[in-house]
């Protein structure tokens, strides 16, 4: 049968879940290993799979208990690992984690998040059943809300532990080099093919120990670079494709039959303001810039009108959403008489923003060219990814204090949960928090809230907390104000159905089917 | 004897140019490009997990150690560990290579081929109608953006005639690539006795090199024209028709044959360029090559993996430049004394 | 040391032991100049003659100091040029000028008549403008140019008037000897006529001492006093013209003497030949220089360079073979 | 003497001026070389003397128009033959020495190449016999260590070397009936000028070749031509024989030549 | 035998066509190269003071409106007009590759004339230094540099100028290192011009036709990178209407029908180093020294 080929813009760098280093490592971690857990997916009338935000169903675990801070998994029997043979046991999982938090990486910090911090956190009860226990930073146990939601995601990928053992190496004991290329795994897909920097090509594992095999047994992830992703897609050499195209050309696309769809996944295009610096020093200012995005006119020209307005600092299905930007609507005269109010009627500013995406730059200048019309000049300072985060780091920390006006970026909302956005983004910079409150927003109120209410079990009491810290964020108009909900557009061949969405914005493959 | 002295102490000028670049590169990129720490770690890290990277990465030594540190390593061809390909550097420019080299030799080749002679016939004709034909042509093929010739022959031939398949690297996707022997498409299909496997690979090398032709032919093409132009009114050139010899005699023997002396210096330096990736073509046309991973390393500030490709590119200029002088060398009697 | 090629009267101009020595591929000497004396005084014309490559110019052009002599001394009035720092050296270019061989190679073809003779005004003499203007109008009027020459370029004037501008630059800050490298050996024959009448005219108006360099011997015959000869880096022979011409003594000389056709019908010449093409000046050995092409050489003329022999009246000869045995 | 072997006839031509005008540089040009004898054309820079040599071959330089007049050779009219035509008189009928030996060589072949691929296409044959041949003419030409000699480049060649290699093949390896001498010692020594000058003689004496010789150096011309040719500003201006003209002249403009060439009242 | 002097014959009547063989060179391409600079040059000025709408205001169309009366040149993807920024842009890619070609013929061929004139062991230094700096192909340097110290008119201009100054260095090094030893040079000496000047008031400006030539080779590899630089989103600042950067903006629209949006910046593109090329053509030819006689 025909493969299914998916556009990737670039190669893999690491295979090793706990070492993931960009998006297309991600990508090809959901698909060739598991976890204890995966999503839940429900199919929506275009054909089309939708996770659930919040809900897991099981994978490599048959069944789990939840006790406090402690999660039970009791494992599948009879998973096998590929092409080893290997049985899983509790031992692959305690390893899998261990590695998790010895290796620096990726892995470490999505663990910290989920609650797991040491490798004696978790223990292997009996070869069936693995048990752990999840903490705050400092170690006390606590019931992590999202400890269990976050088992779904690539990172908590279960490996071979006998298999990576012995790869190990007195300079390497987490076999890390071996791991980065080879898998030792028991999910659907193994590589069977891979030409560095042109492709890499799945099979599905024979036998697979779910007894579903794919629909495709054969699956090309094709590094396009730059080339022209239309053509492609309409010479029906590429069947899949999300990223690399613009919004005109998915209209295109769509209208010459090829299926164009488009998920409303969390990931969130936002604007912080440097509150500690003029001229963003007093809220008014800031509100003002908020009444003047047009965030129709980014949606219409920069996006082909796919997304909307996000209007919640949170993940719109979030409980704790609650619409508290929903004020901000354009509003020039508004805008204009902030700007009075607060003896600024006209002024300038640096507006930040990474050249890694290229829709970006479309929105800053219908952003920059609507700020014109209040009287306010935005110069355009698109930076190469690493420039940026050196010049958001050294902001953040204190180090330097060049940077200064806006900052545009998107991120995905994976968590539906409010607190590790908070730790990050809207709590006052310390040890273990602020690591990202590139506004430097601080307020004593929110910072007690969330420490309080963190990983408080008392449901109602944390939503009210969070709402309140929301509502005083959108006020102060300083920290990561939500613009628009991007989603994810997908475009495929039209003899391809049952595609996944979900908040990781990724394919999977062993889902998708033929029409 | 003489000569290989000569010879001798050309290449000895390689090694001091090396150091140079090397060096010159370190620095750039160290105070360039700033600190890489950030690629290695997760937006959300604590300030501690950053500062066991920086260490890790030995970017917590003073800059000369750190340059030292490089020094050796590279002694041991060991240019460090790209981000983002998680490979030695080393190995990705050596997988990388072959795919530069048969586009490059191609399109060289096909540059070379049509250039010369469209030179030779420009200067034959010299103020008719074929050399006007010619230098507009070529004057195309310098002013155009070898990306934009690129896009526009994609749009001709694979979207609208649909004859030539699209820009999706050495081969049609699902086709794995045969056993690697020489790395050279063109070479190992054959060897793998897969003449249909081989025409493939023709098929997916025609644009890029044609692109690659266009836009090196031009060049070579209009220094042709100008040298033969020279080189036929020159003494030695009218001493030759005034024995008697024919028109082709005087054109492809004795005019050509000093003619190519500059030839031969700008195809030096277009080779350099082209073996060190055909960065923007390399990219349009997903060609697996150095071109693309550079671009790749620049897009995302990749810092050992460009800081390996430059070298390795000046490295093939300098040595582009060595043969161009042994060449020389050769060529041309009069340097030899 | 015997400087036997005395001039009459007080040598204006000096050379003593003149060497030049340039390095040359694979640390090999070429030895252009090798010992050369010469001595010019005040309104005489020294001609220099020799084959090409003989040193001629390279002697002219250490004299002046456009290149650095290997060795030597050469005084001026009295007044060292070489040796000399380089800084000091703009001084002595009111003394000594040169006029080129190739009066279209020698102007600068971006500056008109009027900017080129201007230039050595204004760099040595401190002249208002008005007063250069002046000068400068007298000194095409006196090569034989008119002012409406002035504003002209190179390309825009002929050969010969081109060569007048060089001399007119020579002489524009009045210097005591002028050094003619060739005046005339890439002028027309007609032209050539003239311009050396004018350089004989200026000779005598000005009492311009002359080095007057050429491998044209009817010339030499013409213009020059006295005549040196070389080959090779040195001088082999020299006195005064009517000697050398009418007795030459030295096997080169006459070989040269005898290889120059006369443009008159019915005069027959009796050749000396000499074998061969002219050697190399690389690495020389220690013996005559023209050993290997000579007629007359002898087992003793490998046996160290010969120096030059007064034979009296000035008239001198690096041979000791002839000197033997007189022709 | 007998026949005439080759007669210019009333030639002119022009130049095109960068400003796309003809400016008319020879005028009515008319002289005849004797069979058998030795012409010199003499005149100053510029005259055209050049200019109506290389028009015999056909390779005058592209500006150049010729407006009107006939190059007779053998009764041939040489304007009016095409380029193959030419092509085989070439080398095989008239034949020339060019100013600057050195720059008239080939500087990236070999001097015995380039004699031998003269020969191989004027007489055929094999390449090692041609490279024979291209051996001994160099030895007739007097050049020492022929096999060795015929194996450097021009620009191991002094001069007066490259000057006899040049004659070499133009005179032997070819075999022509017309050798024309375009000032073939101007810028070689005076010693070496007159080996040369011997040279010349000595050849067109021994195969009997019709030779012209253009000069500006009326003492080489007095003492081996036959005929003179008297050049200026692009028309002839006298011809007569050797004796008549250095003897007689009745043009001004000749006696002013000589009187220049003898330095007689040179000031004048 | 002797032939009667000819009559002052006037031009012969009769051209033998057979024989003329060609005419010399017009200066057709110098005409046509200074046509097409001078009218980038109008354009530029023009674009200063009108342009049909404001180049840098997004949104005046649609987006992607074909070209029509309102829009003679049709818009881009952010519906601004792309005549107005077609315009703006000769200011830009011309401004720049001026810029950066006269910043580095100013210092390239004034080291070069100190290394060339006075030699020795400073010029050896120069020398090799330059050849390291050659080493590194042109198009990445610009590239690595501008990507590490960020967009902008001022680095993209450094940037292209310091990737020039090795080669009008050398230039004018090896024009200076021949010619000084010319006898002008050495006449210029001896009416006792000191050496800063011989080499400069007198060797320098008779070097200025290889240098010349070359220079609009460079703006034309420079006008070339610039929209190379743009195109890889390095160049200027993101909503400047430089032609590369314009490209780039509608390279989408290259296979779904919208061919305005990068057809005429590429068109734009070419005739302004094809003008560049033009003109170095024609002054090569016409500086060449044999043409000079
Ligand atoms: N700059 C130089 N470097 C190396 N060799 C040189 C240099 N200048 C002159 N020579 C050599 O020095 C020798 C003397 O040269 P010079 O020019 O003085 O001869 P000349 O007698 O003036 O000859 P001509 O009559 O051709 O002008 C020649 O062999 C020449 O090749
Ligand atoms: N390519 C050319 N373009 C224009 N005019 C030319 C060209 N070649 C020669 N001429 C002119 O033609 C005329 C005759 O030139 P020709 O070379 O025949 O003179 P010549 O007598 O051989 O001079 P010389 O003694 O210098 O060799 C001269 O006035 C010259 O300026
Ligand atoms: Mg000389
Ligand atoms: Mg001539």
């Amino acid at each position: 049968a025909k493969p299914l080929v998916h556009a990737i813009p670039s190669d893999i760098a690491s295979l090793d879940p706990a070492d993931i280093r960009g998006q297309q490592d991600q990508e090809i971690g959901v698909n060739v290993y598991e976890r204890l857990v995966q999503l839940k997916f429900t199919e929506q009338k275009d054909g089309t799979l939708m996770a659930d935000p919040v809900e897991v169903v099981p994978q490599l675990a048959e069944s789990w208990k939840v006790e406090g801070p402690v999660i039970t998994f009791k494992l599948r029997p009879g998973v096998k690992f590929y092409p080893t043979g290997n049985p899983m046991t509790s031992e692959d999982v305690r390893y899998s984690f261990e590695r998790l938090v010895r290796i620096t990486g990726n892995g470490k910090n999505q663990a910290g998040i989920a609650g797991l911090f040491k490798a004696e956190q978790v223990e292997a009860v009996d070869p069936m059943t693995v048990k752990i226990t999840f903490t705050d930073g400092t170690g006390v146990p606590t019931a992590v809300p999202v400890a269990l939601t976050s088992m779904k995601f690539q990172q908590f990928a279960i490996i071979d532990s006998v298999e990576v053992k012995k790869h190990a190496t007195a300079e390497d004991p987490w076999a890390n080099t071996w791991l980065i290329k080879n898998l030792a795994t028991t999910g659907p897909y193994y590589i069977a093919n891979r030409t560095l920097g042109q492709q890499l090509e799945l099979k599905a594992v024979p036998n697979h120990w779910s007894g579903k095999q794919p629909a495709f047994e054969d699956v090309i992830l094709r590094i396009t670079g730059n080339a022209d992703l239309v053509s492609l897609i309409k010479g029906g050499v590429v069947d899949y494709a999300a990223e690399g195209l613009t919004g005109r050309q998915y209209d295109a696309l769509a209208a010459a039959g090829f299926p164009v769809l488009h998920g409303e996944t969390p990931s969130i295009l936002r604007i912080s303001m440097a509150m500690d610096k003029e001229p963003f020093i007093d809220a008014r200012v800031r509100q003002a810039m908020l009444y003047a995005i047009p965030h129709d006119r980014i949606l219409k020209t920069a996006l082909a009108g796919r997304g909307k307005r996000q209007v919640c600092l949170y993940n719109p299905e979030d409980p704790t959403c609650a619409n508290s930007y929903e004020k901000y609507k354009l509003d020039l005269a508004k805008a204009k008489a902030l700007l009075q109010e607060a003896g600024k009627p006209s002024f300038s500013f640096d507006f930040w923003y990474s050249t890694a995406l290229p829709y970006n730059s479309d929105i800053a200048i219908i952003i920059a060219d609507s700020l014109k019309s209040i009287g306010v000049t935005a110069n355009l300072k698109p930076t190469p990814a690493l420039q940026l985060l050196d010049a958001i780091r050294a902001r953040i920390n204190g180090a330097d204090q060049t940077m200064s006006g806006m900052y545009l970026n998107e991120a995905v909302i994976w968590l539906n949960d409010p607190s590790t956005m908070t730790n990050s983004t809207v709590a006052s910079k310390a040890a273990l928090s602020g690591v990202g409150n590139w506004a430097r927003y601080s307020d004593p109120e929110t910072d007690e809230l969330h420490f309080k209410f963190r990983n408080s079990s008392d449901v109602a009491a944390r939503t009210a907390a969070y709402k309140k810290i929301q509502a005083k964020a959108a006020e102060a108009a300083a920290t990561i104000n939500p613009l628009i909900m991007l989603g994810r557009t997908i475009v495929i061949n039209p003899r391809i159905t049952n595609i996944t969405f979900s908040q990781d914005p990724y394919a999977r493959y062993a889902y998708m089917k033929l029409k | 004897m003489l000569l290989g002295r000569m010879i001798f102490r050309r290449m000895l000028w390689v090694f001091p140019v090396a150091f140079g670049v090397v060096t010159l590169t370190f620095f750039m990129a160290r105070v360039f490009n700033g600190d890489p720490t950030e690629l290695y770690v997760p937006p959300e890290a604590t300030d501690a997990l950053r500062a066991q990277i920086r260490a890790r990465l030995g970017l917590a030594d003073p800059l000369p150690v750190q340059y030292v540190n490089y020094l050796w390593n590279l002694l041991r061809f060991d240019l460090g560990i790209s981000f983002t390909t998680g490979q030695s550097v080393a190995a990705d420019l050596w997988d990388r290579l072959p795919a530069t080299l048969e586009l490059g030799l191609v399109g060289l080749s096909l540059g070379i081929a049509t250039g010369i002679p469209l030179g030779v016939i420009a200067a034959v004709y010299r103020e008719r109608w074929p050399d006007f034909l010619v230098r507009g042509v070529t004057l195309g093929g310098m002013a155009l953006p070898q990306f934009w010739v690129g896009l526009v022959l994609i749009s001709i031939f694979f979207v609208s005639l649909r004859i030539l398949p699209g820009p999706v690297g050495r081969l049609p996707i699902g086709v794995p690539l045969p056993a690697k022997i020489t790395g050279f498409l063109m070479i190992d299909t054959l060897l793998a006795g897969d003449p249909a496997l081989w025409w493939q690979a023709v098929r997916q090398l025609v644009l890029p090199a044609l692109t690659l032709g266009f836009s090196t032919a031009s060049p070579i093409a209009r220094v042709t024209r100008s040298a033969m132009v020279e080189a036929m009114q020159s003494d030695y050139i009218r001493t030759a028709i005034a024995m008697g010899h024919g028109r082709r005699v005087v054109w492809f023997r004795y005019s050509l044959r000093n003619a190519l002396l500059p030839v031969v210096t700008l195809i030096g330096g277009v080779a350099g360029h082209i073996f060190a990736g055909a960065v923007l073509l390399e990219s349009i046309f997903s060609w697996p090559g150095l071109g693309q991973y550079a671009l790749q390393s620049i897009e995302r500030s990749d810092f050992a993996a460009l800081q390996g490709f430059v070298i390795y590119a000046s490295l093939l200029y300098v040595l582009a430049f060595l043969v161009v002088d042994l060449l020389y060398m050769f060529i041309d009697p009069r340097i030899r004394a | 040391m015997s400087f036997v090629n005395m001039s009459v009267g007080d040598a204006i101009l000096q050379v003593r032991d003149l060497h030049k020595i340039f390095p040359v591929e694979g640390g090999r000497r070429l030895v252009a100049v090798d010992g050369v004396d010469l001595d010019v005084a005040a309104g005489e014309t020294l001609a220099l003659v020799g084959e090409s490559g003989s040193g001629k110019s390279t002697v002219a052009r250490c004299i002046v100091r456009l290149i650095e002599p290997s060795g030597g001394e050469v005084t001026i009035d009295g007044t060292a040029i070489v040796p000399l720092p380089t800084k000091r050296l703009a001084g002595i270019y009111r003394r000594i000028q040169m006029v080129f061989q190739d009066p279209n190679a020698s102007l600068n073809p971006r500056m008109n008549v009027r900017q080129v003779l201007d230039e050595p005004l204004r760099l040595h003499l401190a002249l208002s403008g008005a007063e250069r203007a002046g000068r400068v109008r007298e000194l095409v009027e006196m090569v034989g140019l008119t002012p409406a020459h002035l504003e002209r370029y190179p390309h825009e004037l002929s050969g010969g008037q081109r060569q007048r501008v060089g001399i007119a630059r020579a002489i524009a800050v009045s210097p005591d000897i002028v050094i003619l490298d060739e005046p005339t050996s890439s002028l027309d024959v007609s032209v050539r006529g003239q311009i050396l009448g004018l350089l004989l005219d200026l000779q005598q108006r000005l009492g311009l001492a002359y080095l007057f360099i050429s491998h044209d011997l009817q010339v030499v015959q013409h213009v020059a006093d006295r005549v040196a000869v070389m080959y090779l880096g040195s001088i082999v022979e020299t006195g005064p013209v009517a000697d050398v011409f009418r007795d030459p003594r030295h096997p080169y000389t006459r070989a040269l003497l005898s290889a120059a056709p006369v443009a008159q019908w019915g005069v027959k010449r009796t050749r000396v030949r000499l074998a061969g093409e002219i050697a190399s000046a690389i690495d020389p050995p220690d013996a005559c220089r023209l050993v290997g092409r000579c007629p007359m050489a002898q087992p003793s003329c490998s046996a160290g360079k010969p120096s030059l022999i007064d034979l009296g009246q000035a008239h001198a000869v690096a041979c000791p073979v002839v000197v033997d045995r007189p022709t | 003497m007998s026949g005439v072997l080759l007669e210019v006839e009333n030639y002119s031509g022009a130049f095109w001026s960068p400003t796309n005008e003809l400016v008319p540089v020879l005028h009515q040009v008319s002289y005849r070389l004797k069979t058998g004898a030795m012409t010199a054309v003499v005149g100053e820079t510029g005259s055209g003397k050049s200019l109506v040599a290389l028009s015999i071959f056909g390779i005058q330089p592209a500006a150049f128009v010729c407006t009107s007049g006939r190059i007779l050779y053998r009764d041939t009219d040489l304007l009016g033959i095409d380029e193959k035509e030419m092509r085989s008189l070439r080398g095989a009928e008239i034949s020339m020495v060019f100013q600057d030996a050195r720059a008239a060589l080939n500087p990236v072949f070999t001097v015995g190449r380039q004699l031998a691929d003269v020969y191989q296409l004027q007489h055929g044959g094999g390449r090692s016999a041609a490279m024979a041949k291209a051996i001994e003419a160099l030895r007739q030409v007097s050049i020492p260590e022929p096999e060795r000699r015929a194996r450097q480049y021009p620009h191991e060649f002094s001069g007066g070397m490259a000057q006899r290699a040049m004659i070499a093949m133009a005179a032997l390896t070819c075999r022509p009936s017309l050798l024309i001498l375009d000032e073939p010692t101007t810028g070689l020594d005076v010693t070496i000028q007159s080996d040369i000058m011997e040279l010349i003689v000595e050849l067109s004496r021994q195969r009997g070749l019709t030779t012209c010789l253009i000069t500006h150096d009326l003492g080489v011309v007095a003492e081996i031509c036959d005929e003179v040719v008297v050049m200026n500003a692009g028309r002839v201006v006298e011809t007569g024989t050797t004796e008549a003209i250095f003897t007689a002249p009745t043009e001004t403009y000749t006696r002013r030549l000589l009187a220049a060439s003898q330095l007689l009242e040179a000031a004048a | 035998m002797k032939i009667a002097r000819l009559p002052l014959a006037t031009l012969e009547t009769s051209v033998v066509p057979s024989r003329a063989r060609r005419k010399p060179k017009s200066y057709w391409a110098l005409r046509i190269g200074i046509g097409i600079l001078a009218f980038y040059i109008a354009v530029a000025l023009l674009s200063l003071v009108w342009t049909p709408y404001d180049p840098l205001t997004p949104g005046i169309g649609d987006g992607y409106d074909a070209p029509s009366l309102a829009f003679p040149l049709g818009t881009d993807r952010l519906g601004a007009d792309m005549l107005s920024r077609l315009m703006a842009g000769a200011r830009y890619d011309l401004g720049i590759s001026l810029t950066a070609v006269a910043i580095a013929l100013t210092v390239g061929t004034t080291i070069g004339t100190f290394a060339g004139y006075y030699g020795g062991k400073v010029d050896i230094a120069i020398l090799r230094g330059v050849e390291i700096f050659q080493a590194f192909p042109g198009l990445l340097f610009a590239m690595l540099v501008v990507q590490a110290v960020g967009a902008g008119i001022t680095n993209v201009i450094l940037v292209l100028s310091f990737v020039g100054i090795p080669d009008y260095l050398r230039l004018a090094r090896a024009e200076i290192h021949a010619k000084r030893h010319w006898q002008y040079a050495e006449a210029a000496r001896m009416v006792g011009n000191p050496p800063w000047r011989v080499a400069f008031r007198h060797l320098l400006p008779n070097s200025v036709g290889p240098v010349l030539a070359f220079t609009s080779i460079n703006a034309a590899f420079s006008a070339l990178v610039t929209a190379s630089l743009g195109f890889l989103g390095l160049g200027l600042g993101p909503n400047t209407p430089e032609w590369g950067s314009m490209i780039a903006r509608g390279q989408d629209g290259v296979m779904t029908g919208q061919w305005w949006v990068s057809f005429f910046p590429g068109l734009a593109i070419m005739g302004l180093t094809g003008s560049f090329y033009l003109l170095g053509d024609a002054l090569s030819d016409i500086t060449d020294p044999r043409r000079r006689q």
